[in-house]
């Protein structure tokens, strides 16, 4: 089963509330995990996430100081097979932060909801100053954000592994992989949100960005990519269960 | 089920397809027949714009039917009437023939494999020696078979009989026979190693785990810093007993760091107020300080936030103003936030008011956004 | 009889045949397709398998002339989704072969089985002469040649993308893509092989070879590794449903 048994309500992954998350579809099937308040499918090759998917709302975003953030701690994620698991000694000296997919800041309503985002089966390895901490994060804000104009956002997050074109003329992946589990450092990492305005309508935007420094005075919508463009790429399909005609805009553009 | 589907098989249907007329009547002339293949070949079936399977291959039939033509009348239309293929038309019938296996292996072995024979059969017929020897035998031109193409798997016919003509064999019957005995000896080898292989001892790591590993495992050690050296006191500490390469449970390692933590705290305070400090002393303080702050951001910020800010007021207490200046503030050596830990995001607090005492200010502009 | 009878309704790909090929176990459950004699996990970031599944037994791989191997097209997968599947396009003039996962010859009952191993998701980039028609093919011989020796042979095969260290001491995957498809090639190939004896014991042998050129005089138990390498490296668990003490012997040796 996908979902674990549910005791208390809202504290652990209900079969409603994934339902609520994964509403416009799962953009694939590989080793799917539930979490109280967000959805990830799990790579066991590379030992991180294909894809985390989360619902936010101005309340789930908002300040609250009754979460303690004090009380979260990056740990390896039990339910994984032990040859798949990535350790925060794979991370340790290897100059990579571990990079939330599903961001700690948009998970407020509960304790639990926020150490959940803590699994290490939620991070991939990111350049942490010029990127995690900088680019990466005004675009989380960013997100959040559109929580004030949307009643729901809906956020798939994940990583890429892009090619490039080397001087023989030929393409070719690259990326390195940390530590003693061989953690895969993606080359690029994707959001692909939907926004669901009070009128029902439907705004879809979509973001690469790169694994490496980026500039801060980069405007964001330099990002903004053809959603198909992931969708190729990363090997998913999202939002699957909407129909792209009846999408009001992408990337701000009417459609 | 997939809303989008039908979108999807739509926009595939639009593809190039019928932006290309489909012909299948291609002639080649006699005069630089490879380079109107080559040509042929480029426009009707590599090109880029032709998607569809069907329409590569149904060109690639008319073509390969033309050069099928034109070497055929490059080999044999000269030689009942005015007496013999002139060298200079073999050679543009070998150099054609060649090209067109290879794109044969690739678009539809079985035509070619057909027709090789007969041309074969005609070849010794006419009794062009030189022709059969030197570019069907030599270059390998009979039927495709798993060495010319992946359409076949190894252990089909190799097409041994077709070059046992005119005194020749095939160019790799040799080859295929030393296979044939190396395969013989690899059995027997396998055979052999099943005996005197000794299974591995996955317990001897464990055996030679030094004092430091088995240290690291159990987290039961001391921590000891001196003011001496207490940077490279503090670094040995973690290497031998954090750093180690067995994997230690969480929580253990979680202790040890705050063991060190904790030696490394009470140095730095011994240090920077028991005496006077000189220099030298502020130098190594801050040295060993900036060290596991860096840490802290990796293991753990939440100790080394609470207790910088003891820090900082013993600090003012003490009127340790340079200290305060150019080692706190200069080198950021408040509480951890987004800037130095992966613990935290952006919009998390951003410590600008630890470093707004005595004149100072934080050496950072908070984000934007904040 | 553990071997489908000669009629229609193993043409397809049956619940009862899917459930003997799969005997031991899925080794991943992505996008999991069936044949009528093999069973497929398909990378759609990739364009090539994760692993194909096979059962073979001496009858399924003797010489059968009733099977036209000329009948046989390589030919794009219409069930795997447009933005994810292979085409004839993606290899030619790649200096590629179209390798089968699922080797042709060990499909011989049926022509049916046969043409169904040409199906594009069935196949990876390999270097033709040297390895596909050389080494490798060494490799699919001697597991046919299994047969002999085994009433039944269970045998996974599939793609890795291997680490390696570069000269700033760190670790890096990397590997070509080709075409517009940007089909992966991979940088080696496994094949993880259980055999049943008439005695009920089970024999385990696990190989891994590189995709390259390799010389026709090296003795296939050079590249014998150990089991739980490939598992690591692939992200999957082979014959899971075998506890490994029950096997009788890895890759030659008494366990
Ligand atoms: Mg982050
Ligand atoms: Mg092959």
């Amino acid at each position: 089963s996908l979902v674990p048994a549910a005791n208390s309500a809202n504290l652990t992954a209900t079969q409603s509330r994934v339902s609520q998350i994964m509403k416009y579809g799962f953009p694939g099937l590989d080793h799917v995990r539930s979490h109280s308040d967000y959805v990830l499918s799990y790579d066991r090759r590379n030992r991180i996430p294909h894809w985390v998917f989360e619902h936010l709302t101005a309340e789930s975003v908002a300040r609250n100081d009754a979460v303690d953030r004090s009380k979260c701690d990056f740990k390896p994620d039990e339910s994984i097979h032990p040859f798949f698991r990535s350790q925060n000694t794979d991370y340790r000296k290897s100059g990579f932060d571990r990079g939330h997919m599903a961001a700690a800041g948009n998970h407020r309503l509960h304790q639990k909801h926020c150490e959940e985002t803590f699994y290490l089966s939620n991070m991939a390895p990111q350049v942490g100053q010029g990127f995690n901490r900088d680019a990466w994060n005004t675009l989380e804000m960013h997100v959040r954000k559109l929580t004030k104009s949307y009643t729901n956002v809906y956020v798939c997050t994940g990583p890429l592994y892009l090619p490039h074109k080397e001087d023989n003329g030929k393409m070719y992946v690259k990326y390195e992989v940390i530590g003693s589990n061989t953690v895969a450092v993606p080359t690029h990492f994707y959001k692909v949100i939907v926004g669901e305005a009070t009128d029902h309508k439907l705004h879809m935007e979509a973001y690469v960005m790169p694994n490496k420094v980026i500039s801060n005075d980069t405007p964001l919508n330099v990002f903004q990519v053809p959603p198909e463009t992931i969708e190729r790429a990363a090997g998913l399909l999202f939002f699957d269960q909407i129909n792209r005609k009846h999408l009001t805009s992408i990337n701000g553009n009417i459609v | 089920m997939s809303k989008r589907k039908a979108e999807d098989t739509s926009t595939e249907m639009a593809s190039g397809a019928e932006k290309i007329s489909i012909k299948t009547n291609f002639t080649i002339g006699l005069t630089e027949p490879l380079k109107e293949y080559q040509k042929l070949i480029e426009t009707q079936v590599q090109v880029d714009e032709i998607v569809d399977d069907e329409i590569i291959k149904n060109n690639f039939e008319g073509i390969a039917a033309a050069a099928r033509d034109v070497i055929w009348q490059l080999l044999f239309a000269g030689s009942d009437g005015d007496g013999g293929v002139t060298s200079e038309s073999q050679q543009k019938a070998s150099e054609l023939l060649e090209e067109y296996k290879g794109d044969a292996t690739f678009y539809d072995p079985w035509e070619y494999n057909d027709w090789i024979t007969k041309l074969r059969d005609e070849v010794l017929k006419k009794e062009l020696l030189d022709f059969w020897r030197d570019t069907i035998v030599k270059k390998q031109l009979g039927p495709c078979w798993s060495r010319d193409c992946d359409l076949f798997d190894g252990d089909d016919t190799p097409p041994l009989e077709f070059y046992a003509h005119g005194g020749c064999t095939a160019p790799f019957a040799a080859s295929l026979k030393v296979r044939a005995a190396n395969n013989e000896i690899r059995a027997s080898d396998a055979s052999d190693a099943e005996s005197s292989r000794e299974p591995l001892d996955g317990e001897e790591r464990s055996a030679e785990r030094s004092a430091d590993d088995e240290a690291a495992f159990t987290g039961v050690f001391d921590a000891v810093i001196t003011r001496e050296q207490p940077l490279s006191e503090y670094r040995d500490l973690m290497t031998r007993f954090v750093l180690t390469d067995v994997i230690v449970p969480d929580e253990i390692q979680q202790a040890s760091v705050k063991k060190i933590a904790k030696a490394a705290q009470d140095v730095i305070w011994q240090i920077l107020f028991e005496g006077a400090p000189s220099q030298e002393d502020q130098d190594k303080a801050a040295d060993l300080l900036q060290e596991y702050k860096t840490d802290s951001g990796f293991y753990g910020p939440w100790e080394y936030n609470e207790w910088i800010f003891k820090l900082r007021d013993e600090v003012l207490a003490k009127e340790l103003l340079d200290f305060w200046r150019e080692k706190i503030v200069k080198l950021e050596l408040g509480p951890c936030w987004s800037r130095d830990s992966d613990f935290f995001e952006n919009d998390d607090d951003v410590p600008l008011e630890f470093y707004n005492k005595a004149g100072c200010k934080a050496p950072f502009n908070p984000p934007a956004d904040t």
